[in-house]
């Protein structure tokens, strides 16, 4: 009982810390704000507006970041195996791809078919781009960080560049257009839907300009399987044994060469996933530049999260906000380049006050014996 | 004596750590030119006043007087400055740089003051050095080539390197062989004719009573007694750490021996360098026995062990358990097979620093039914078995939310202890087991180890503590260069000719006879 | 933020860019300059979007046509999908989209081609005339449909006059990397190119470089980049979005804007087209008004002109006059593909 | 048979040299940085910063060497930021490390339009002159990476300075016994690898041109740690997986390959890089501290 109440506490502080650390950040980023010759008062209350202000910016914040939770646990779990996985990016975009690709290829099968079928090929292909290195890094010991940055070049090559011209049919540098059946559940559709339509009060979601797709929701759903696995079964035991001491590891009888290829491959289909969502659900087919630098975005809301699959979805939703809100203060007159900025700040005193947090920790611990 | 003619003095010092006064009050005292022991349980506090002194901990209170002047360690430069020199408990060495390098970092000597490293000046300073003090090392040799003993001279003349006048030693004998550890008393002694002093931390209250002038005693953070070496019995020293009489000798009923359990034939088995390492060894061990292997440590005892636990691949020969060929099993499988092993370095093989004690107490056990099914942990169950294991072995310092890192070393091996005892095992292989471990404790793990043999169960027991085996062994074998030289009674033999099987025969004078 | 409301007399535009953003000097930057030109001499108001992720691209539409902008532009191929989703939604807002057409085009979006294949088949006969080698190359920013279509017009152009001369391809896939550009065309040089056109944005900069490094010629591409390596760029290919842009708001503004129709800028309206061959054109003297260049680089462009360009400036006039009457007829590689000799 | 021709011509070489400098410059910043302890995945984030601020001195003083210099100054404060917040805060080096590399985008497109009133592209300005040695001309950038490696080298393997700083990387606790302030030199090395990724993105910008524009980095600040893991934290092994990279860099934009897509040559270097890696090269194991902060008094 007493456990929990802890556990509550130190969430709350947690979040209460968060909180504080992005105010600093902002208040820094006044300074850059003024030299815009913008106010900062408008600016922020844009942030705020764009990600907060009203129904459809909310939903809009937990669209955006879907991809930054995926490709933050993409890197938060290799990360608790004791691996660094900077291949996101290239496992998203192999995933993405996949899934463009099967979207609209496939033109003759049932939507119950079609759609699982898209959504799985994607993951397994972003799984495979993932577990390559894993599998490099057990059998031939090269290095992960080295591998997954090549991967990340090749999977360029492979989709972008090759890929979408192999494939494309109109001016756009893009697959084509997936088909229907194929296409991600968005929360605008619900009420047509056969079983969700059936939901009371579901037509609140029927607004245009909510982007919001079910992917959001297998997000979630994989952090709390991610979470599950990590703590709650022999695999992630394993795997986080592997990640503190792969000698202690192997003295328990453990495998180590299969917790870093699965924990890879896990990662990979997860990224994978994130990819998936955005070609079949946010832009309806593989398209250029939709990666956005979320594989690299991810390793800082993996690591805002403390590698925690629960704590990713926070950090993800930090950055899904701040990209949403950050918008909205372009149109507040602060260019984009001054989102990046503040984006910059908000990382850097969220890592900082992190130090604060185990300081804290640190003296009130002290404070017991005294 | 008035306290302003003491060597150091350290009055009232009094250091907090989250949870735990390390340091409460304590007063030492040291003359100039003494060797003073400073000993106490795991946790008792002595590493901790020993930073103190080294300057890389601030004391919450308490004040230090050295030859007489109030000082103030801010670090270890300062500490370095006035003449303290430490050898830490866990080494601080740099693995991949070389004798040399370890030795004059911080202080190099340069070609005309230049950035250039001197290296001929830093090795013959380093040779000078090693000749003055009986210190012999290789200081061409990279750190992680050379044996432990050999580290804890590069690490002793780090200290005398700088000029140190008092050197302090946190168990410095913990992990060396009984050779080593006659190696070191004689460093000590010539350093003390040199002028030295001397703090010693040891566990081992024979290596006490053999080689200090005076003793300080804490407990739970606080200073017992300070006492003349020659007025106190091993005994006496025992009670004032423990606050009780401790059986410093093992009490144990003669073997009852019965069917072979292990079978080991002609086994080959390589080092990391790919070097043979054990060489053609055949060992049996029956139930309810303990055989123990003697053997000056990198003979091929650490390899023989990784090889019978699934750790290291074997070359030829074969391991038959009950009969059955086990060579070519993974360590899970061995495990399933009720072997218990306990691992001779604690902190690389035996736990998992950084897991709580709950997930450590199941560490190659964790797919057993009762804490895992289908995949899934059942910690619930797990952490019902930790509270009991906790309680039963006595398990101090921590509740099982608590990481392994937190623990003493006693716990820590306390903690794994209890894991391998608490699944039945038929076969035990326990190597080192009471290393850095305080005099309580080690009581605490000879019972269970005899324990164990009295419910039938074999026991292999390796360790390079001479009386360890001689009082816990009812058979031993002899270790030397990877081969079995001789398998002895353990009742119709001696340190004396262990000693000088161990070393080979033809060292005659080599050996673990007594200290003095 | 911008005020809810508009009177008819201030005609508010708002513009999406693409994620290149400005500074790509390519479409974006001659999109902005239309509408820097229709602010200053029509009077309206713009305001502009630089999306970090195309993703914002629909909801960066969306908000302008939301908050009533009397025209939204999307900028870029990309945005083509979500230009359309976002019009369907708001039937009486005016759009406009640069680099895309639509198959079925909505009534209230107009749709701004370029004839990109007819401006690079003048850039490939002008680099056919002034090559001495007999050799010449292209360099394009990344390997996709828009880009062939520069790709195709220089290699036809440059075929047209010599069949036998050799044309160089290659590309850099990206659009931001100087130090590929530079190091594909000095190969080119180094594989016996005197003349090297780009299509690549920022990644041209290198091939500038490159050219001055080796004092050989290069072409440049979208906006008059004459004045980037004078006496080097020899002319450049000019896509006037800026002109389409301009164009589209002035119908706003008179009233006389007609949605529904996919407009193809060509030789023949002076959509596409190439610098001036024989005098200075008015953005070389803005550079050296702006400080940008100095006089005697001023200078260099003006003789080179004279030596280099001018006298292949009646051929390059009438080929364009044949190419407007159909006589000659380029292909659109972008639509077609590359032939497959290549 | 004219493929492999081209792959050999003395030309394909030259050009891997141009395209190795930044790499070879900023992985021995790299080097200095995780050989102290810290690792530095903000290279990429310096070397752009560094390359705007060569431009700006560049134009600004019209003198190409001044722009040299602000290089290195703007690399050193970017990297000053991340010491100061990874090795006297402790926060976590690769969230900081990804911070810097989003913070290098804005501020450098800020920047253009703070210094030049233009975003994306700056315009041109004077770039340094080439040097001619023994018949090959490079910018004098690529001879200063190139005479860099045996100074490094020799830094770390002959100097107080080199075993001070290899020790901190393996075990700073034992540095801190021997009155050794950890966190200063630690301080210290980010900054020398701030400055040579500054140098590297000069070399971008004015060294083998002469303009900025945006991200033109590349990501070959990430190309560069991969070197340095490649080249297992040795200046030399860096130097040979530096060159691997320019080499394969340059045979993917000069040399004709008859049976690969035009789109997929790009992909080369890094195909070839998996392979040799996987074939040949043996483990990379880092500096054992680097990646965590250093307290004090802690184990
Ligand atoms: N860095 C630290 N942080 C928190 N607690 C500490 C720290 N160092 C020591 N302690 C606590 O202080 C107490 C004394 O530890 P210390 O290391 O001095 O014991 P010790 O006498 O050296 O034990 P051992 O015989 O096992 O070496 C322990 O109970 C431990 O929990
Ligand atoms: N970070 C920490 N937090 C809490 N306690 C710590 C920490 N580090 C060390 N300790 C405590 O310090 C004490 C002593 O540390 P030390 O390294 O001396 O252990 P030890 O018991 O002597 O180890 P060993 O005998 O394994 O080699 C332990 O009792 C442990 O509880
Ligand atoms: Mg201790
Ligand atoms: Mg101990």
């Amino acid at each position: 009982m007493n456990n929990l109440v802890d556990k509550v506490k130190t969430i709350l502080i947690n979040l209460g810390l968060s909180l504080l650390s992005i105010i600093i950040a902002l208040i820094f980023g006044i300074f850059f704000i003024l030299l815009t010759e913008q106010s900062p008062i408008t600016a922020y209350s844009a942030l705020y507006e764009g990600a907060f202000g009203d129904f459809r910016a909310i939903l809009n914040t937990l669209w955006r970041s879907t991809p930054l939770i995926l490709t933050g646990l993409a890197v938060a779990l290799p990360f608790r195996a004791g691996l660094f996985n900077i291949g996101a990016e290239g496992q998203l975009l192999m995933g993405g791809f996949t899934a463009g690709v099967v979207g609209f290829y496939f033109t003759s099968l049932p939507g119950f078919i079609h759609l699982p079928f898209a959504v799985l090929a994607g993951v397994l292909v972003g799984g495979i781009w993932g577990g390559l290195p894993g599998f490099l890094k057990a059998k031939m010991d090269v290095h992960e960080v080295i591998s997954t940055i090549m991967l990340n070049n090749i999977a360029i090559a492979l989709t972008i560049n090759y890929g979408i011209n192999y494939f494309r049919e109109t001016g756009r540098q893009a697959t084509p257009r997936i088909l229907e059946s194929a296409a991600l559940l968005r929360f605008n559709d619900m009420v047509d839907h056969v079983i969700f339509g059936r939901i009371p009060f579901i037509e609140i979601f029927e607004q245009p300009g909510i982007r919001l797709h079910i992917n959001f929701i297998f997000a979630i759903i994989s952090a709390i399987i991610l979470w599950f696995l990590l703590f709650k079964t022999t695999l992630g035991y394993e795997m986080r044994a592997v990640g503190f001491n792969p000698d202690g590891a192997e003295y328990g009888g453990i495998n180590p060469s299969k917790g870093v290829i699965l924990a890879m491959f896990i990662s990979g289909a997860v990224a994978g996933l994130a990819g998936v969502g955005e070609a079949l659900g946010t832009h309806l087919s593989f398209m250029a530049g939709m990666d956005a630098g979320h594989g690299f975005t991810g390793i800082a809301v993996a690591l805002i999260g403390q590698t925690h699959p629960i704590g990713v979805i926070f950090g993800g939703l930090l950055f899904g906000a701040l990209a949403q809100g950050g918008l909205e203060m372009q149109f507040a007159g602060v260019p984009s380049d001054i989102v990046m900025i503040i984006q910059a700040l908000v990382i850097f005193f969220v890592a900082s006050l992190q130090v604060l947090k185990v300081y804290l920790a640190k003296r009130k611990a002290k404070g017991g014996v005294e | 004596m008035a306290r302003e003619e003491y060597f150091l003095d350290m009055r009232n010092i009094t250091k907090l750590f989250p949870g735990v006064k390390a340091n409460d009050n304590v007063n030492l005292s040291i003359k100039t030119g003494e060797i003073h022991a400073l000993v106490g349980e795991n946790g008792a506090g002595k590493t901790t006043l020993m930073n103190i002194l080294y300057g890389l901990y601030d004391p919450d209170g308490g004040e230090i007087y050295y030859k007489g002047k109030k000082v103030k360690l801010k670090d270890p430069q300062k500490a370095i400055d006035l003449g303290i020199g430490m050898v830490h408990q866990h080494f601080m060495l740099v693995q991949p740089l070389t004798v040399t390098e370890n030795i004059i970092l911080g202080n190099e000597p340069r070609k005309n003051k230049g950035l250039m490293l001197d290296r001929r000046k830093a090795k013959k300073e380093v040779q000078d050095i090693s000749k003055k003090y009986g210190l012999f090392v290789d200081p061409d040799a990279k750190i992680r080539d050379i044996s432990v003993g050999m580290q804890q001279r590069v690490e002793i003349i780090k200290t005398l390197y700088r000029g140190a006048e008092l050197l302090i030693f946190d168990e410095p004998t913990a992990v060396l062989t009984p050779q080593e550890i006659k190696e070191l008393f004689e460093i000590f002694r010539s350093l003390k004719k040199q002028g030295k002093t001397i703090i010693f931390i040891t566990h081992k209250l024979k290596e006490v009573k053999a080689i200090s002038d005076r003793i300080t005693v804490l407990r739970d953070g606080k200073s017992v007694d300070t006492v003349e070496t020659n007025e106190v019995t091993e005994a006496d020293v025992a009670e004032l750490m423990v606050g009780r009489q401790v059986l410093l000798k093992v009490e144990k009923t003669p073997a009852q021996p019965t069917e072979e359990i292990l079978n080991i034939k002609n086994l080959k088995v390589d080092d990391n360098r790919g070097l043979p390492a054990v060489k053609d060894v055949s060992l049996s061990v029956k139930k309810g026995e303990i055989l123990g292997i003697a053997g000056v440590e990198g003979n091929g005892q650490s390899e023989l062990v990784e090889a019978l636990t699934g750790l290291r691949e074997i070359k030829s020969g074969s391991i038959e358990l009950r009969n059955k060929e086990i060579s070519n099993y993974t360590a899970r499988k061995i495990k399933r097979e009720k072997v218990a092993h306990i691992p001779e370095d604690r902190h690389k093989h035996g736990l998992i620093m950084d897991f709580d004690l709950k997930e450590n107490t199941i560490l190659g056990y964790h797919d057993l039914d009762k804490f895992s099914k289908k995949g899934i942990m059942n910690y619930e169950n797990i952490a019902k078995y930790t509270t009991k294991l906790i309680k039963e072995y006595d398990i101090r310092g921590a509740g099982m939310q608590s990481f392994a890192k937190n623990l003493s070393g006693g716990n820590q091996q306390k903690l794994i202890v209890a894991r391998e005892f608490s699944h039945d095992p038929e076969l035990l292989i326990a190597s080192q087991p009471t290393r850095g471990v305080d005099v309580g404790s080690i009581e605490f793990i000879h019972k269970q180890i005899i324990d164990r043999r009295d419910n039938g169960a074999a026991v292999l027991l390796v360790s390079a503590e001479l009386s360890e085996i001689l009082s816990l062994s009812d058979r031993i074998a002899v270790i030397f260069e990877g081969e079995i030289v001789d398998i002895l009674e353990a009742s119709e033999t001696d340190e004396m000719e262990l000693g000088k099987l161990m070393t080979g025969s033809k060292a005659d004078e080599a050996g673990g006879e007594t200290l003095e | 933020a911008a005020p809810e409301a508009t009177s008819a007399q201030d005609t508010r535009v708002g513009i999406v860019l693409s994620t290149g953003g400005l500074g790509d000097l390519s479409f974006n930057d001659a999109a902005y300059r239309g509408l820097q030109r229709a602010e200053s001499e029509l009077g309206i108001e713009f305001d502009y979007i630089e999306p970090a992720d195309p993703a914002e691209d629909e909801t960066a539409l969306r908000r302008f046509a939301e908050r009533g902008y009397d025209l939204v532009i999307g900028v870029g191929f990309q945005m083509s999908d979500s230009l359309e989703i976002v019009a369907m939604d708001y039937p009486h807002v005016n759009f406009a989209h640069v680099d895309e057409a639509f198959p079925d085009i909505l009534d209230n979006v107009v749709s701004l081609n370029f004839a990109e294949w007819e401006g690079s088949f003048l850039a490939g006969a002008l680099a056919a005339l002034v090559s001495e080698t007999n050799n010449v190359g292209y360099v394009g920013g990344v390997d996709f449909a828009l880009i062939h279509r520069f790709e195709g017009g220089f290699y036809q152009g440059a075929k047209y006059i010599n069949p036998d001369i050799e044309v160089q391809i290659r590309y850099a896939d990206d659009f931001g990397d100087p130090a590929r550009g530079r190091e594909i065309a000095l190969g080119m040089y180094d594989n016996g190119a005197d003349v090297i056109y780009h299509a690549a944005g920022g990644t041209g900069t290198g091939v500038f470089e490159a050219a001055e490094e080796e004092d050989r010629y290069a072409i440049g591409v979208d906006s008059n980049q004459n004045h980037v390596a004078p006496g080097h760029v020899i002319a450049s290919m000019l896509k006037r979005v800026d002109n389409a842009v301009y164009e589209t708001v002035e119908s706003v503004v008179d009233g006389t804007y007609e949605g529904g129709q996919n407009l193809y800028f060509t030789l023949a309206d002076k959509g596409v087209g190439i610098t001036d061959l024989e005098e200075l054109a008015v953005e070389e003297i803005q550079a050296y008004e702006e400080g940008i260049i100095s006089e005697e680089e001023l200078e260099i462009i003006r003789e080179m002109k004279e030596e280099l360009t001018a006298p292949h400036a009646e051929k390059i006039a009438e080929i364009e006059e044949m190419i407007i009457n159909g006589e000659i007829e380029v292909d659109n590689w972008g639509e077609i593909g590359r032939p497959d000799e290549l | 048979m004219d493929t492999i021709r081209q792959m050999l011509s003395i030309s394909l070489l030259l050009a891997s040299f141009r395209f190795a400098t930044p790499l070879i410059l900023a992985a021995l910043g790299g080097i200095f940085s995780e050989k102290s302890g810290v690792v530095n995945i903000a290279l990429e984030g310096m070397m752009l910063i560094g390359a705007f601020a060569a431009v700006y001195g560049s134009a600004s003083t019209g003198n190409p060497w001044i722009g040299v210099l602000y290089s290195m100054l703007a690399g050193i404060s970017f990297a000053a930021i991340f010491a100061l917040v990874c090795v006297t805060f402790k926060a976590d080096q690769i969230v900081v490390g990804t911070g810097i590399n989003i913070f290098a985008s804005g501020i450098t497109i800020f920047l253009l339009q703070i210094f030049f009133r233009v975003r994306g592209t700056s315009p041109r300005v004077m770039r340094l002159p080439f040097l001619r040695v023994l018949g090959v001309r490079f910018n004098p950038i690529t001879y200063i990476a190139l005479i860099l490696v045996p100074i490094v080298w020799f830094i770390f393997y002959k100097t107080h300075w080199g075993l001070r700083i290899r020790s901190i990387g393996e075990h700073p606790a034992a540095a801190d016994t021997l009155g050794i302030n950890v966190n200063l030199w630690r301080f210290v090395c980010v900054l020398i690898s701030g400055l040579l990724a500054g140098l590297a993105g000069a070399h971008l910008s004015i060294g083998d041109g002469s303009a900025f524009v945006r991200e033109m980095s590349a990501g070959r600040g990430f190309i560069a740690l991969a070197a340095m893991i490649f080249g297992k934290w040795h200046p030399v092994g860096a130097f040979g997986a530096a060159m691997l990279f320019g080499y394969a860099e340059a045979i993917a934009v000069r040399v004709d390959f008859v049976f690969i897509p035009s789109e997929l040559i790009s992909a080369i270097p890094y195909v070839l890089t998996l392979v040799v890696l996987a074939g040949f090269i043996g483990k990379s194991i880092p500096p054992r501290a680097s990646g965590k902060p250093y307290y004090k008094g802690e184990k």
